[in-house]
């Protein structure tokens, strides 16, 4: 297995408190890597530190063996390193459809034309095809977080990051959205996918990381990480049975 | 009457629903406790309680008042007092500084500057300190007084233990009983149970923005907890 | 020796801009918002004077208070009718009405006073001097205007410091829905701080219009130079900003006494230098 | 997927509107034959006003850049014209695009000192460079200094002649700024000003580089501003640096913008009608058009954001000029109506300033 991807000794503070202390976060070429952890444990920080949104004060980010630490977020999507935002962020003035062609034409660096048949998968892929030309302000939260999904698999990414893709959804939805990861990760896609919703989780990842005050608490297979007394410290405290 | 009650709130951000239909009584002098992981809707249970998230006011009766429509500042007035989750000290101010703001709503009562200094000694020796030069701890510490510097009747305790190490965490809730005894009623919010009902009269257990458990801790073993937290 | 004369000058005259950029940046701070009426509500403010100077024909002197109260109210009045609902729509929206608001008190004054230059006159206490040196000559107004500015800059400080709602400011710049858990109402804070930069900012109009002529068109170059002064000084620091009005006013005289009528631009280019080199400016204050 | 795509441009509103408007255009065309030197004049100003309200929505609405700073171009392309007519000897009616050229090389430096600063620091930043291109006017006694210029070789032409062209020319810098920003709009580089404008770090994150959009707006809105400076001063004739570099003249693009409708096409334009509309009903009223109009834009940008056309766009969805795309498999095109049950809207607290951190925040006070 070749790595893809990885962040090591990452650190970085805000107003004092390390929010990301002395992390390293690696993933394999067609692997899917689960992240748990509480609220503010640096998660979300982690996955911008990958992506470029944030620049670690200490420690590097690699991309297929490259230093990508300073690169900015635009570049490193080019590299093939896609995201979902916690809470969607549609263009809302655009189409879905005119959403896609965002990251088909800038994140693949290609004209208009030529982006079309890509879009058209993408929105295929994320089960958005019908709704191609609805203005995005329109779209209700599972729509909303599937055209994140859609957006970001229109760059063609090699990595995938999904921050709390299943968050705030029905059983249902929840359902449908993790048939669709599953077969993104069939498709070879690299994914890291944080996620609260642990029973989501455990259906696609193989491996699952537990973060607490920025660092890394527990590593592994998911049911062994869960179960984990660490993991079920940080959870329950003192009770843990 | 309850001192508070929650009536088939549902709310969330924008196209988000974080809480479906919630129902929640209490009492006077109570201690509550509200566990859950994280996204179980626990701090936006707070938010709408005091009024940064806001709903119909009928749902949200406080001291058989509607407050579901009242800015957060006005809450204030009528007494709750929500110490928030990431702590949200004023950084540029002093210690001394932020007390004196959180007594902003000039509500009477017990809690005077020396009382929270009393409360939290560790406090005492920092007054002249501007904020953001604090620790974690101290820092949570000084969120919590300055909750209480408004003589609440109603506390809201967002996630203490939050991101702080067990040690410091202790210290915190040695203020605990000091807090509940001077009569204030106490709704907190936490990920680390074992904190959670060490001092809650009740319990209500939250998953994904439902309540999926509820009753004293006595009532409840770790293995029905276990399984509300994860939906497992 | 002349050039220690053009310092002290260019010295007196920053206190004069600091005065006008501490309400710029008040309000900034309190509720980030960058107004671009301000340097309007400073011409407002002379002609205002000019207004009482006329039906009561006493020295301007003795106008500012009322001038300050008249001020206050209509800035409370502004921020609570308008400028409140302008920040909810959004941030660009807030500074497109403080925009409107500009042109429309310009337009105002020039159909309420044409557009002729106008000045009050303060009486003999506008040419008195104190003679130093045969070349350093200080005049006593511009010396009454910077022992003022740097009062009110005091005043401001303690303020701020000291008292229940000056501590209600701070605590809303540094976090505003933490304030409001705190039980400060922030449109009457919004409004209030508003007040307060208008009030300081109708001392500084009414000062400015001693000391030089005044139009209607005026304003744009008062926001100028006291912005000027607040980025050199770097944002958030009172006293960044007396430094920052200073330099721009040293950099003004120096640069008029090189070349007659270069001054403003030396000024500019000084601040567009120092932009360059360092744009958080000299005495950015760093909470981390 | 083997199914044929295709996207379409066009609406049934645009099919009946480009046409319309093209015998506008042509009919507009004609009025330098038949129309009264007056309704020349002021054909002039509307048009000219059109251009400048186009160039100001592209940066502002599009590009998010808040300029109060834009009389910069206005002034230089006047000042270009005078250049270029006086003392080069060109024919005046070729240096309209030559002010273009001119106002789009003054807008890098203006850009690189000015894009150091953010929102409203933004503004009065472009403002205090509009302030030095005023004062360096002035005070260099070869453009003529305080007192201004004459653009006198327009006048070997026959007042009839110079104002056809003039008219003309002003048709097309407005016909033209629309037709730029409509084509923008429709190219690859649209889609991401579209983006930009609905969402900065979400552009990002799906490869936009900001600064580079941002630039390129910036220096096609000077283009198009100081060949519309150039355009209003060769029919005024007479510059000089107060009157040039004034303020005024962004008060006017940003007043038809706002009035119309920031971020759209058809807002400005509206919005132009608007505001020249007022300027003739209160013309006997000095300059009471401009404080109704300041009034006007202060209160629709508070409460009604997306302008006239924003609320005329809400009953009538028709667009005009179709810069949207919609995806269609072979003839089938999908629908374009909103799902009928809607979700439930929360008040909108943003969500991100709510968990965790705050990012430190500069405060007014003394450094207690």
């Amino acid at each position: 297995m070749t790595v893809i991807l990885q962040g090591e000794h990452l650190t970085k503070s805000y107003g004092g408190v390390r929010v990301v202390d002395d992390l390293s976060v690696s993933l394999d070429e067609g692997e899917a890597l689960g992240v748990v952890g509480p609220n503010g444990a640096g998660k979300t920080t982690m996955l911008n530190l990958l992506t470029g949104t944030v620049t670690p004060d200490e420690g590097r980010v690699t991309f297929s063996g490259a230093d990508i630490s300073r690169r900015p977020p635009e570049q490193r999507c080019h590299a093939g390193i896609g995201r979902t935002f916690q809470i969607p962020r549609p263009f809302e003035g655009m189409t879905v459809f005119e959403n896609v062609l965002v990251g088909a034409t800038y994140g693949r660096n290609q004209p208009e034309k030529a982006s079309y048949e890509l879009c058209a998968r993408a929105l295929h892929r994320a089960d958005l095809l019908p709704r191609a030309n609805v203005l995005a302000e329109s779209l209700g939260l599972l729509e909303r977080k599937r055209l994140e999904l859609a957006r970001t698999l229109a760059t063609e990414p090699k990595v995938l990051l999904l921050d709390e893709i299943a968050g705030g959804l029905t059983e249902h939805e929840v359902h449908s959205l993790v048939d669709t990861i599953k077969q993104l990760r069939a498709e070879g896609i690299s994914i890291i996918w944080i996620e609260h919703i642990v029973r989501a989780l455990l259906a696609v990842v193989d491996r699952l990381m537990a973060i607490d005050f920025g660092r890394l608490i527990a590593e592994g297979d998911p049911t062994e990480v869960i179960n984990s007394p660490q993991v079920r410290d940080v959870y329950m405290g003192s009770m843990a049975p | 009457m309850s001192l508070l009650e929650l009536n088939d709130v549902s709310t969330g951000y924008g196209h988000f629903q974080a809480l479906f239909n919630i129902n929640l009584r209490i009492e006077e002098g109570e201690t509550h406790a509200v566990i859950g992981a994280n996204g179980a809707g626990k701090s936006t249970l707070l938010r709408t309680i005091c009024g940064l998230l806001r709903t119909e006011a009928e749902k949200v009766r406080f001291d058989g008042r509607p407050v579901g429509q009242l800015p957060p500042n006005k809450r204030v007035g009528l007494g709750i007092s929500y110490v928030p989750e990431g702590r949200w000290v004023f950084p540029s101010l002093t210690v001394a500084e932020n007390l004196m703001v959180g007594a902003h709503s000039r509500r009477t009562g017990m809690w005077t500057m020396d009382k929270v200094y009393e409360l939290f000694p560790l406090l005492s020796r920092l007054r002249q300190r501007q904020a953001f030069s604090l620790s974690g701890g101290e820092q949570q510490a000084l969120a919590i007084g300055r909750g209480l510097m408004s003589n609440p009747r109603l506390l809201l305790l967002d996630e203490v233990s939050l991101g702080l190490a067990p040690v410091v965490v202790e210290k915190i809730y040695e203020a605990m009983p000091a807090i509940i005894k001077s009569g204030t009623t106490v709704l907190l919010v936490e990920q680390d149970v074992g904190q959670a009902i060490r001092f809650a009269d009740r319990i209500t257990c939250m998953l994904e923005g439902r309540q999926v458990l509820e009753g004293s801790p006595k009532e409840i073993s770790n293995e029905e907890i276990f399984a509300a937290y994860f939906g497992v | 020796m002349i050039w220690v004369n053009d310092i002290i000058q260019g010295i007196l005259l920053g206190g004069l801009y600091a005065l006008f950029a501490a309400g710029l940046s008040l309000v900034f701070g309190v509720m980030r918002l960058v107004n671009l009426a301000h340097g309007d509500f400073g011409v407002m403010a002379a002609y205002i004077s000019l207004a009482i100077v006329g039906s009561l024909h006493v020295n301007p002197f003795y106008t500012i208070l009322m001038v300050m109260v008249v001020m206050a109210i209509f800035g409370y009045a502004v921020q609570r009718g308008l400028l409140n609902f302008a920040m909810d729509a959004g941030p660009l929206q807030a500074i497109l009405a403080t925009f409107g608001i500009a042109i429309i008190i310009q337009n105002v004054l020039l159909e309420r006073f044409t557009a002729n230059s106008k000045g009050l006159d303060a009486g003999a206490i506008e040419t008195a001097v104190i003679k130093l040196s045969n070349q350093v000559v200080i005049g006593w107004f511009p010396l009454v205007t910077a022992i003022v500015s740097v009062i009110v800059l005091l005043g401001l400080q303690f303020f701020l410091g000291r008292t229940r709602m000056g501590r209600a400011f701070r605590a809303t710049a540094d976090n505003q829905r933490a304030a409001q858990l705190m039980g400060i109402d922030n449109r009457h804070l919004y409004g209030m701080a508003m007040a307060f930069a208008l009030t300081i900012v109708a001392i500084g109009g009414v000062f400015i219009g001693i000391r030089t002529t005044f139009n209607p068109s005026a304003g744009p170059m008062r926001l100028i130079f006291a912005y000027e002064a607040v980025i050199i000084g770097g944002l958030g620091s009172l006293w960044g900003t007396l430094v920052g009005g200073i330099i721009l006013g040293v950099a003004q005289v120096l640069g008029d006494h090189a070349q007659q009528g270069w001054g403003i631009l030396v000024g500019h280019l000084v601040f567009l230098a120092l932009l360059a080199f360092r744009p958080q400016g000299l005495f950015a204050k760093q909470v981390q | 997927m083997a199914t044929p795509l295709k996207v379409e441009r066009y609406t049934r509103a645009s099919r009946i509107a480009l046409p319309v408007v093209a015998a506008v255009i042509i009919a507009a065309a004609t009025i330098p034959a038949w129309g009264s030197s007056s309704v020349i004049k002021q054909g002039v100003t509307f048009l000219t006003l059109v251009a400048l309200g186009q160039m100001w929505n592209l940066l502002a609405g599009y590009g998010g850049l808040v300029s109060v700073g834009q009389q910069a171009f206005v002034g230089i392309g006047a000042y270009t014209l005078w250049v270029f007519s006086e003392k080069v000897g060109i024919n005046p009616f070729f240096c309209v695009p030559i002010a273009g050229i001119v106002a789009a090389l003054f807008a890098f430096p203006t850009a690189g000192l000015a894009f150091r600063l953010r929102g409203g620091y933004f503004a009065v930043g472009t403002w205090v460079i509009a302030e030095v291109y005023r004062l360096l006017v002035t005070l260099i006694s070869w453009l003529g200094g305080g007192s201004g210029v004459s653009i006198n070789s327009a006048r070997g032409f026959s007042p009839t002649t110079r104002q056809a062209f003039v008219f003309w020319w002003a048709l097309a810098v407005a016909v033209g700024s629309i037709a730029l920003v409509y084509l923008i709009l429709r190219s690859r580089r649209g889609v991401a000003l579209t983006a930009i404008r609905d969402d900065e770090v979400g552009a990002r994150s799906l490869g936009v580089n900001l600064t580079r959009s941002k630039l390129w707006v910036f220096v096609i809105a000077a283009f198009g501003t100081g060949a519309t400076g150039a355009v209003i001063y060769l029919n005024l004739l007479r510059v000089g640096p107060e009157a040039g570099f004034s303020l005024q003249w962004s008060a006017l693009m940003i007043f038809a913008v706002v009035i119309g409708g920031l971020g759209t096409i058809e807002g400005p334009i509206l919005g132009a009608i608007i505001f020249f509309g007022l300027q003739q009903l209160l013309a006997d009223y000095g300059t009471w058009y401009l404080i109704v109009l300041g009034a006007i834009a202060a209160l629709v940008v508070v409460f009604a954001k997306k302008g006239l056309w924003g609320a005329i766009y809400r009953r009538w969805p028709a667009d005009l000029l179709p810069v949207r795309r919609r995806l269609c498999l072979e003839t089938v095109c999908f629908p374009e109506e909103a799902p009928p049950a809607q979700p439930p809207q929360y008040p909108i607290v943003q969500a991100d300033n709510l968990s965790g951190e705050q990012p430190p925040a500069p405060s007014p006070g003394p450094g207690a």
